[in-house]
């Protein structure tokens, strides 16, 4: 039987992979988007899986917004990708550091 | 479907919405010279949703919307604030913006959506309110941040600003996701009688407490979660430092007030060692960073930082009178620092930031009256009377020293100390130093002239009438 | 009669002030004019209430001027109590200051201070008339510090001289030790008595006999004692008993009038004043009389032997005086506090007499003060001479001079004494007329006799004022105008005449009345009293003392040394070197006090200063702290590396701590 | 009480519109500004005169009092009155403002307006914290105050006045952070910021101790107390001589007047335990700081260390009583001792004052404080030198000086108490008068020091018109202070009878 | 059963692919790892029969933003490094965050409270469709946070317009208009009086 635990479980997994992925990763920028999207997607299975087991739509009304936003995100997120490659020809994480201490 | 929810109290939101689309339709018509007709425009539009606002208020909280939606006093009143701020930082944008070509439409589109967000933000009574309108208040931030497309300090801050935020509603959204599981709701007042039912502490609650917390802490840049903090504040075009450096702080302050108070209330004993530890390294981190720093506005990042430990003494106080304390710091404090933005707009000139602060150099004998306005921002800073920030520190301290937490009190004062050194050495810089052999006449709009002065005097007026301010919150917050 | 009272004391301050601060717009003539009147009209009605004393029978007045300040039952006043011993020192002190105002007009005559000089003596006069009418120890305090003022402002007259400002800087510190003891036995005395008024407290002297004071530990003191050895060492530092005397010799630096007027006449007799004014405190208290003799011993004989070995005529002066004054404090401390007054009368005049006199000798020789450059004035000027001599004889207390009536009194009073440390006493003050004889005849021999050791002159070219080195003089020494030998031939005749006129009454008979108090069981004056058959027998036994014959002895070997064979005084100082240096070096009690005190607190200041000032408490505490704090902002900054990653880390970390001790809890 | 006129707020608000007005002149016709300054200062002291002559010298309790909501959510009141303790440091404030701006009158060259202004309104604040009887209106003045005193020192002082104004202002915001800690935490349990009501209200001995401690060190700092001093010293050799004067003659009287207005009434049972702390402290003041003056080669540190010297006279003089009264049980000796370190309050105004003032006359002349760089002063100046012999005596408290009224009374009033309290306060008899006089010395006597000193002017009228005043002060204090005692005399017995009630 | 192993595969699929997009070398590689990740999710969601947002995941993810990223990726193309330099260095590091961060939720998911009770999902009716429940939730209860959402679309097309559209300057526009209006004989021509340059000048203009 699957339980609202596994998916709570394979989301806490995702989340944590999110995190780590954020300061492991230290060359590319969109990299960092992408993790962003692992933790979102942590979030989202959360909510779908109380919504199931909690028989409640709310839920699953929430990821829509969430998925929404997402891409929203996503885009400016992206468009700031290419603005920073634009002014500085690299999107090296390592390279992003002239606002310090 | 059977009835209509009430629109009368999302008028104002309505409206803003529309003017925003109708401003972003007209400026594109617009030629460059004619820009001056968006900068009108939108004040008018934040003066006329502040009309609305004034005339939609009533005394009893409304909710609408299948309760997403609450308009009550104390949102109110914060959103007046956020109009006024929004104005004033229209008026001080709009000279630097134009020395810099950055005189666009954009800006004010996006600062009016921004502020839309912030008012959905203050009024957000359901998760999913709350999670949109952030999102649509910190959208509007990161673009805002990016909006000097040349600038490679002012992407990266937008880089970095992104990233992290991101990473902070991530968080957010799972602490929500887990209340949600936890509660079964996503209606703050549900799950305030939800938390009050059950007896015994969840550990899950606990778990979405933290998630919460942290996202919380980061909009409200509390240390650790400070880390993009200066270097956006360091990036960021002027006004624009001072649209995202402050004022989202006021909506902030109203979502911690619904969250934490209406909806977390039955945990208010964790949360409150939580803020403490927080409340006390903000201080700690904000007054001793800022001391070394040679850019204002990187020094005025840290500042703020502090500031925020502040805020948080009077909200983890936990008492009414700590909210209203929290609450009438923070609209004070975005005022003064509405104010050292606002200096650091009028000296700049084109090809010249003045957000050094060797560029401050002297100003008392370039122009000794807004060195006293300086003056009275640094003063109001560091919490000397009879300057604002005296009172709102007094107000916190009072709280917090009333759930006898006289300790902390101490550590903060201390930390006060520390920070008016950093303070001193602005005045320092203005009173005892010449000025630089090239510094150039002061030249700025009119009326933002009177506008900085009315905000330097209004942190000296308020400072020895602070009544009326204090009656207010004490009016507004009744919980 | 207040207002009379008013009258002495204000006339000199309504001088000092007229004359001290019109100095720029007044005539120099107006200056000594006015003060000479001011203090002559002193003067005149000091004496008249002595008069109304001593013949009109009238008593003691006790009369409050005004409160200085009142808190609940304390009340701090100025007033004035005149009885017979202060009107006596009333006329004393007013006579004298009026001979030396007199005597001024001719000493100071072409000095540019000459207006200032004016109003400081008439400010001494009033301060010195201040501390002897006083009726309580407040005023008398007050008295006592201004006229160390004046002494201060004095000594420093001529204040481009460096060891002149020196000196009165030292002079004014060494008092303020022994003010130091003073106020604090005024303090005592206002704690164990409730009041500062004479009347009051000597009426309390039952209550405060009992009482004691536990001043270390375990170590119970009895409070008269502890009260009157700290007024005397008040009056050490203000009389010049060792080991506070080291200022006087120094203050003469100043002029010459000043020395007699106050370190010799008046001030510094302001503390065996003092002891005698207080003597129903000092009563009380066998233990600290006994320290009152032996200190005043101790001076007595030991500065009177560094006298002999100076060469600077107003220094041998000054330790006899030094030594004069132990002679007082030996009486005071034998209970003959008569004796000590009386002996502090005569002194004034015949040692007024000799500084003076000594002044006028400076002046003939050019404000040059070596003895060794002097010799054979006799002849160019017999008024100083002859004068100078009846005050030395008076000095060395030679039969028939006011100096020997008081002096053998003391002697023999001391020789009377039972008290603990008498014989000691005894065997110092008797040793201590051989010195004075001595000394005294050195100086005169040295002075006046002999060969003319200086050189006169006789280039007209030479600038009258040009600096010429010592012994050379620009013409020949000459006597003094009027107004420097008229003093001094009154201070002359009185130093003859005072102790015939005075010791029957002053000593044996009830002059001083209720004013000064002598226990019943300190009976060291009825015992001489029974002795006494008035001042002709006396002069006559007195070749029966050992003292004259000391005397004398001293006066021959000083005739020998000096006149007979001046070359064996060096002889004897080489044979004999250790004692010679000794006695040269004053017992070494400047070196002593530059090391300890000067030094010593300097170095102690610096310590405080650099050390606990500037390391401690600003370098650890203040800066340090400051330091720390940006020490810290600078490690704190370097946080903020500007990598994303790291920004990330901080905040996950946050998360991770977080969620830990929400669920740990 | 009869309605009257508003005299108290016209003290604290006249100075400060006046000084804002001096501003403005600056800017428009800055020729006034001279006599415009002096006008207000002039026309402030005057008004203050009625406050002693009208002043009921028979009740402790406030007069002329003035009340006014001020901010109703924190219950604080606008409200102004003195007593015996605090009307003689207005009117002592006021004189000094009028000396200040005189002797400012030609030497301040660089921005002149800004230099009268801040005096101007720090008087009006100084004024207003002696006047003030809500405990929230005093912390705001008493902070506002720092303000101008942090420009004066900044702008116009010497070469290390950075650090020297850095220094002051931390050191003594520092102090009084805590106090306000302690005010908000007394407030809570009075319900309001009433000073009265903090007296009156009953405080356990933890409360109490700590409450006095905070206060201790705001007040310590102010006063200043070893070893919380050394930012006077910095402070006074770098501000200007004006500042330097109101900084030594009314700044540190504050620190003085918050340990009577405060610490004892409100805290007396911390205030009888903790006594020896505060004796210690000022003794150690007296003979520490009296050792660490005799090596000073700089004018104004010296007298700068020679102010925190005296002022421990007077915090002696307020905690000895105590002691007093538990040995003898005499009130009139306690009442000495605090009505003794009151009178050495007024005192050391004049004094530092003065002696602030001629330092500052011979700074004008030669632009160095250096006792070196002087010497033979008197030859050239004597008019000058008559005055600074005159307040270097009444530094070493000379009878008939005003210094010597409160010396004299703190330590007959320590006697009562203890013969070794007494000992170790007599010790400034030497000490004091062996740097004073050391200073007067090297720079007055001796022969001509150089040829800078032999260009030296004397005093011109200006000067002479502020140091004559002060002299006449000085003497008239010393010679007959029964006047102030009468005044003080009702309000310190009310206030020792608070200081020995227990209020546990 | 089968549902187990299902999800068995499909959570498998979903923690592997989400690891490589952090381990791969190349960004294009974790791109197409994130699309794999999203994929499996959308079965798992399938699973917990969330139908239209298992399509939608799928639909605007995997089809419209990963192609975005894809695109932006290749655009950009500055894959000149390794994506793993370093990674060994801090993947201690990493992997005690994510086990510390997995292990307080785990903690939380083991302990299984969450404060309210869940019973098995009831099971649906028939006629039971996903996406018009959702629908109807979301036009009616959830009126006002749809139309913030589409704020929120009309902010992000307004900010990455802002930010990405340029001008650029010197571009050569043809406006007609302007060339219309243009009089020839005193705009186009003007006769300029020139002097005659010499060599020098010409090589440094």
């Amino acid at each position: 039987m699957i339980t609202l635990f596994d998916f709570l479980a394979l989301s806490g997994a995702l989340f944590a992979i999110g995190l780590a992925g954020i300061f492991l990763n230290r060359k590319n920028v969109i990299l960092l988007l992408m993790c962003v999207e692992l933790l979102l997607l942590a979030a989202n299975f959360n909510f779908i899986a109380f919504s199931r087991y909690l028989n409640d739509i709310s839920g699953q009304v929430f990821v829509f917004f969430i998925l929404t936003v997402a891409a929203a995100e996503a885009s400016i997120g992206l468009a700031i990708v290419v603005v920073l490659f634009r002014n500085r020809s690299s999107i090296n994480v390592d390279d992003i550091d002239s606002l310090k201490h | 479907m059977d009835n209509l929810p009430s629109f009368a109290p999302i008028i104002p939101e309505i409206f803003v919405a529309g003017m925003a689309c109708f401003i972003l339709v007209v400026d594109v018509f617009l030629p460059d010279t004619w820009r001056d007709v968006t900068h009108w425009l939108s004040i008018a539009t934040v003066a006329a949703t502040a009309w609305l606002t004034f005339t939609m208020s009533e005394n009893a909280p409304l909710l609408t919307f299948h309760d997403m939606f609450v308009n009550d006093q104390m949102g109110n009143v914060l959103k007046l604030f956020v109009y006024l701020m929004v104005v004033v930082t229209f008026v001080y944008a709009r000279g630097y913006l134009r020395d810099r070509s950055l005189f666009k439409g954009e800006f004010y589109v996006l600062g009016l959506f921004g502020m839309l967000g912030m008012m959905v933000i203050i009024s957000a009574h359901n998760f999913i309110t709350i999670y949109l309108s952030l999102e649509l208040l910190a959208l509007c931030l990161f673009a805002m941040v990016a909006m000097d497309r040349d600038s490679p300090v002012g992407s990266e801050a937008a880089m970095k600003y992104f990233v992290l935020g991101a990473i902070a509603s991530g968080t957010l959204l799972y602490g929500f996701s887990l209340l949600y599981g936890a509660s079964g709701t996503l209606d703050l007042t549900t799950l305030g009688m939800h938390i009050a039912e059950s007896s015994l502490l969840n550990i899950g609650i606990m778990l979405s407490l933290g998630f919460v917390i942290v996202g919380l802490c980061f909009e409200l840049e509390a240390v650790p979660f400070h880390m993009w903090l200066p270097d956006v504040y360091e990036g960021a075009t002027t006004p624009v430092t001072l649209y995202v450096g402050t004022l989202p702080k006021i909506a902030i302050f109203a979502l911690f007030i619904r969250l934490l108070v209406e909806g977390l209330g039955g945990l208010k004993l964790e949360w409150h060692l939580i803020l403490t530890v927080l409340s006390v390294l903000s201080m700690a981190v904000g007054s001793i960073v800022a001391l070394m720093q040679t850019n204002l506005k990187r020094m005025l990042a840290y500042s703020n930082i502090s500031h925020v430990g502040f805020i948080l003494l009077g909200i983890l106080a936990g008492t009414t009178e700590g909210y209203r304390a929290a609450m009438f710091y923070v609209i004070t404090y975005v005022i003064m620092a509405a104010a050292a933005f606002g200096m650091i707009m009028l000296l700049a000139r084109k090809g010249f930031e003045a957000d050094r602060l060797e560029d401050f150099r002297g100003l008392n004998d370039r122009s000794p009256w807004f060195a006293w306005m300086m003056m009275f921002v640094m003063f109001g800073m560091a919490g000397v009377p009879p300057f604002v920030g005296f009172f709102a520190k007094l107000y916190v301290l009072r709280a917090v020293i009333d759930v006898h937490m006289v300790w902390i009190a101490v550590v903060a004062v201390i930390f006060a100390v520390i920070s008016a050194w950093y303070y001193l050495k602005v005045i320092k810089l203005m009173y005892f130093d010449k000025p630089p052999e090239d510094a150039k006449p002061i030249s700025c709009p009119l009326e933002m002239r009177w506008l900085l002065s009315a905000n330097g005097i209004a942190v000296l007026a308020l400072g020895i009438l602070p009544g009326p301010l204090m009656a207010l919150c004490a009016h507004v917050i009744t919980f | 009669m207040p207002i009379l009272l008013v009258a002495i004391v204000l006339a000199p301050l309504a001088a000092a002030v007229i004359v001290g601060c019109g100095m720029r717009f007044i005539p120099r003539w107006s200056a000594h004019l006015l003060t000479v009147l001011a203090v002559a009209l002193s003067t005149a009605l000091s004496a008249y209430v002595l008069w109304q004393m001593l013949f009109a029978g009238m008593g003691s007045i006790n009369i409050n001027l005004y409160d200085w300040g009142v808190i609940g039952n304390i009340h701090f006043e100025v007033g004035f109590l005149i009885d017979r011993l202060s009107a006596l020192m009333m006329t004393v002190v007013s006579f004298v200051s009026l001979m030396v105002h007199i005597y001024t007009i001719g000493y100071m005559a072409e000095d540019p201070g000459y207006k200032r000089f004016f109003s400081y003596i008439s400010l001494f006069t009033f301060s010195m008339l201040m501390l002897v009418m006083a009726n309580n120890f407040l005023q008398l305090f007050i008295g006592w510090e201004l006229v160390g003022l004046v002494s201060y402002l004095l000594i420093g007259f001529w204040y481009t001289r460096p060891t002149a400002i020196r000196a009165g800087l030292k002079a004014f510190i060494v008092n303020r030790v022994g003010d130091f003891g003073f106020i604090l036995g005024i303090a005592l005395v206002l704690t164990y008595s409730g009041s500062l008024d004479y009347s009051q407290v000597f009426a309390n002297t039952a209550a405060l006999a009992g009482q004691h004071i536990e001043l270390f530990s375990g170590l119970a003191w009895s409070v008269p004692t502890v009260i009157c050895i700290l007024l005397f060492v008040g009056a050490m530092g203000k009389s010049a008993q060792v080991p506070l005397h080291v200022w006087l010799p120094d203050s003469m630096e100043g002029p010459t009038p000043i020395s007699a007027l106050i370190h010799a006449a008046t001030m510094v007799t302001a503390g065996i004043f003092m002891v005698a004014r207080l003597s129903p405190l000092f009563e009380l208290s066998d233990t600290a009389l006994s320290v009152v003799m032996i200190v005043g011993a101790i001076t007595a004989f030991f500065l009177g032997l560094v006298g002999i070995v100076q060469n600077d005529i107003k220094r041998v002066i000054a330790y006899s005086t030094i030594s004069q004054l132990g002679y007082m404090a030996a009486a005071l401390g034998a209970s003959a506090y008569a004796a000590g007054i009386f002996h502090l009368m005569t002194h004034a005049f015949f040692k007024a007499l000799l500084f003076l006199g000594a002044g006028s000798v400076i002046m003939a020789m050019h404000h040059d003060q070596d003895m060794r450059n002097m010799g054979g004035l006799r002849k160019y000027m017999p008024i100083t001479y002859y004068t100078f001599l009846a005050g030395s004889l008076a000095l060395i207390a030679f039969p028939g001079f006011a100096g020997f009536f008081s002096k053998d009194t003391i002697i023999d009073a001391v020789h009377e004494s039972q008290r603990t440390g008498a014989t000691f006493a005894y065997w110092c003050v008797l040793l201590g007329a051989f010195v004075t004889g001595l000394y005294t005849f050195r100086c005169v021999f040295m002075t006046f006799h002999g060969k003319e050791r200086f050189v006169v002159e006789h280039d007209p070219s030479h600038d009258v004022h040009a600096e010429l080195p010592p012994g050379h003089l620009p013409h020949a020494p000459k006597e003094s105008p009027w107004v420097v030998t008229v003093p001094l031939t009154l201070l002359g005749i009185a130093s003859v005449v005072v102790g015939w006129l005075t010791i029957k009454p002053l000593l044996y008979g009830n002059f001083f009345g209720s004013s000064i108090y002598v226990a019943s069981q300190h009976h060291v004056m009825q015992t001489l009293a029974a002795e006494f058959h008035g001042a002709g027998a006396m002069v006559a036994a007195s070749v029966t003392t050992p003292t004259l014959w000391l005397a004398i002895a001293g006066l021959v070997v000083a005739w020998v040394f000096y006149i007979y064979k001046p070359a064996w005084p060096a002889v004897l100082a080489k044979a004999f070197n250790p004692v010679y240096q000794l006695l040269l070096h004053k017992f070494y009690f400047d070196e002593v006090y530059a090391l300890f005190a000067e030094a010593g607190s300097r170095a102690l200041g610096r310590i405080f200063w650099i050390g606990g000032d500037g390391w401690i408490i600003d370098g650890v505490f203040v800066d340090g702290s400051a330091k720390a704090v940006g020490w810290f902002s600078r490690v704190l900054r370097r946080s903020q590396t500007g990598y994303l990653y790291h920004y990330a880390f901080v905040m996950i970390i946050g998360l991770c701590v977080l969620l830990g001790w929400l669920l740990l809890r | 009480m009869p309605v009257h006129f508003p005299i108290l707020s016209t003290m604290l608000w006249l100075p400060i519109i006046g000084g804002c007005v001096v501003l403005l002149a600056g800017r428009v016709w800055p020729a006034s500004v001279r006599w415009l300054s002096l006008f207000f200062a002039v026309v402030v002291f005057a008004m203050s005169i009625p406050l002693w002559t009208e002043f009921n010298t028979q009740t402790a309790a406030m007069q002329f009092v003035e009340q006014a909501n001020w901010i109703g959510a924190f219950n604080v009141h606008y409200s102004l009155g003195v007593d015996g303790i605090s009307m003689p440091l207005i009117l002592l404030t006021n004189f000094m403002t009028v000396l200040v701006v005189i002797a400012g009158w030609e030497v301040i060259h660089y921005k002149l307006a800004q230099y009268m202004a801040s005096f101007l309104i720090m008087a009006g604040l100084m004024n207003g914290v002696f006047a003030a009887m809500d405990a929230l209106l005093f912390y705001v003045l008493w902070e506002g105050m720092l303000i101008p005193m942090f420009i004066i020192i900044g702008i116009w002082g010497g070469p290390r006045r950075i650090y020297a104004t850095l220094k002051f202002f931390l050191y003594t915001f520092f102090g009084s952070v805590l106090m306000l800690v302690a005010i908000i935490y007394l407030y809570l349990q009075a319900g309001s910021f009433s000073i009265a009501a903090f007296q009156q209200m009953p405080l356990g001995m933890l409360p109490q101790v700590l409450i006095f401690i905070a206060f201790l060190v705001a007040f310590g700092v102010k006063v200043p107390m070893w070893p919380v001093h050394t930012w006077l010293p910095a402070a006074h050799v770098e501000a200007p001589t004006g500042g330097s004067v109101i900084l030594a003659a009314i700044l540190l009287k504050m620190g003085t007047y918050g340990f009577l207005r405060f610490s004892l009434p409100i805290a007396p049972n911390a205030s009888h335990a903790l006594m020896w702390l505060m004796i210690g402290l000022s003794l150690v003041a007296i003979i520490y700081i009296g050792f660490v003056g005799i090596v000073q080669t700089d004018m104004k540190k010296l007298v700068a260390y020679s102010s925190v010297a005296h002022m421990g006279f007077c915090t002696l003089g307020f905690f000895i009583i105590f002691l007093i009264l538990a040995r003898t049980a005499n009130q009139d000796a306690a009442a000495m001792g605090m009505e003794g370190g009151m009178v050495q309050v007024v005192s050391h105004g004049f004094i530092s004052g003065a002696m602030f003032l001629c330092v500052g006359v011979l700074y004008d002349r030669l632009h160095t404080r250096e006792i070196k760089a002087y010497g033979g002063v008197i030859n050239l100046m004597p008019a000058f030198a008559f005055f600074f012999v005159l307040f270097a005596m009444a530094n070493v408290a000379l009878p008939g000086t005003s210094g010597f009224v409160g010396e004299w009374m703190v330590i007959l009033a320590a006697m009562h108490a203890n013969f070794w309290i007494a000992f170790g306060a007599a010790f400034t008899l030497f000490l004091a008068a062996a740097f004073t006089l050391w200073l007067i010395k090297r720079v007055l006597f001796g022969p001509i020091g150089n040829e800078h000193v032999a260009a030296m002017q004397d005093l011109n009228p200006r000067e002479f018109v502020v140091l004559g005043a002060l002299a006449v002060a000085v003497i008239w204090l010393g010679v007959y202070p029964e006047p102030l005692l009468h005044v003080m005399h009702a309000s310190v017995t009310n206030l020792i009878q608070q200081a020995t009630v227990s209020k546990l | 059963m089968i549902q187990q192993i299902v999800f068995i595969i499909l959570a498998a699929l979903t923690i592997g692919s989400a690891l490589g997009v952090i381990v791969v070398r190349h960004t294009v590689y974790a791109a197409l790892f994130l699309v794999l990740t999203f994929v499996a999710s959308a079965g798992l969601w399938l699973l917990l029969e969330a139908e239209f947002l298992a399509l939608v995941l799928v639909l605007v993810y995997v089809g419209a933003v990963m192609v975005l990223f894809l695109f932006i990726v290749m655009m950009l193309d500055t894959d000149t490094q390794s994506l793993r330099q370093g990674l060994v260095r801090y993947a201690p590091l990493g992997v005690v965050v994510a086990l510390i961060v997995f292990a307080e939720i785990g903690y939380v998911v083991y302990s299984r409270e969450m404060g309210v009770s869940f019973g098995t999902p009831l099971p649906r009716a028939g006629d039971f469709s996903n996406t018009r429940e959702l629908g109807q939730a979301i036009y009616t209860a959830y009126g006002f946070p749809f139309e913030i959402a589409g704020v929120i679309l009309l902010v992000g097309i307004v900010a990455a317009i802002m930010l990405t559209l340029r001008r650029r300057q010197g571009v050569r526009h043809q406006n007609i208009a302007k060339q219309v209006r243009v009089n020839a004989k005193r705009g186009r021509l003007r006769i300029v009086h020139m002097p005659s340059e010499s060599r020098t000048g010409e090589k440094n203009p």
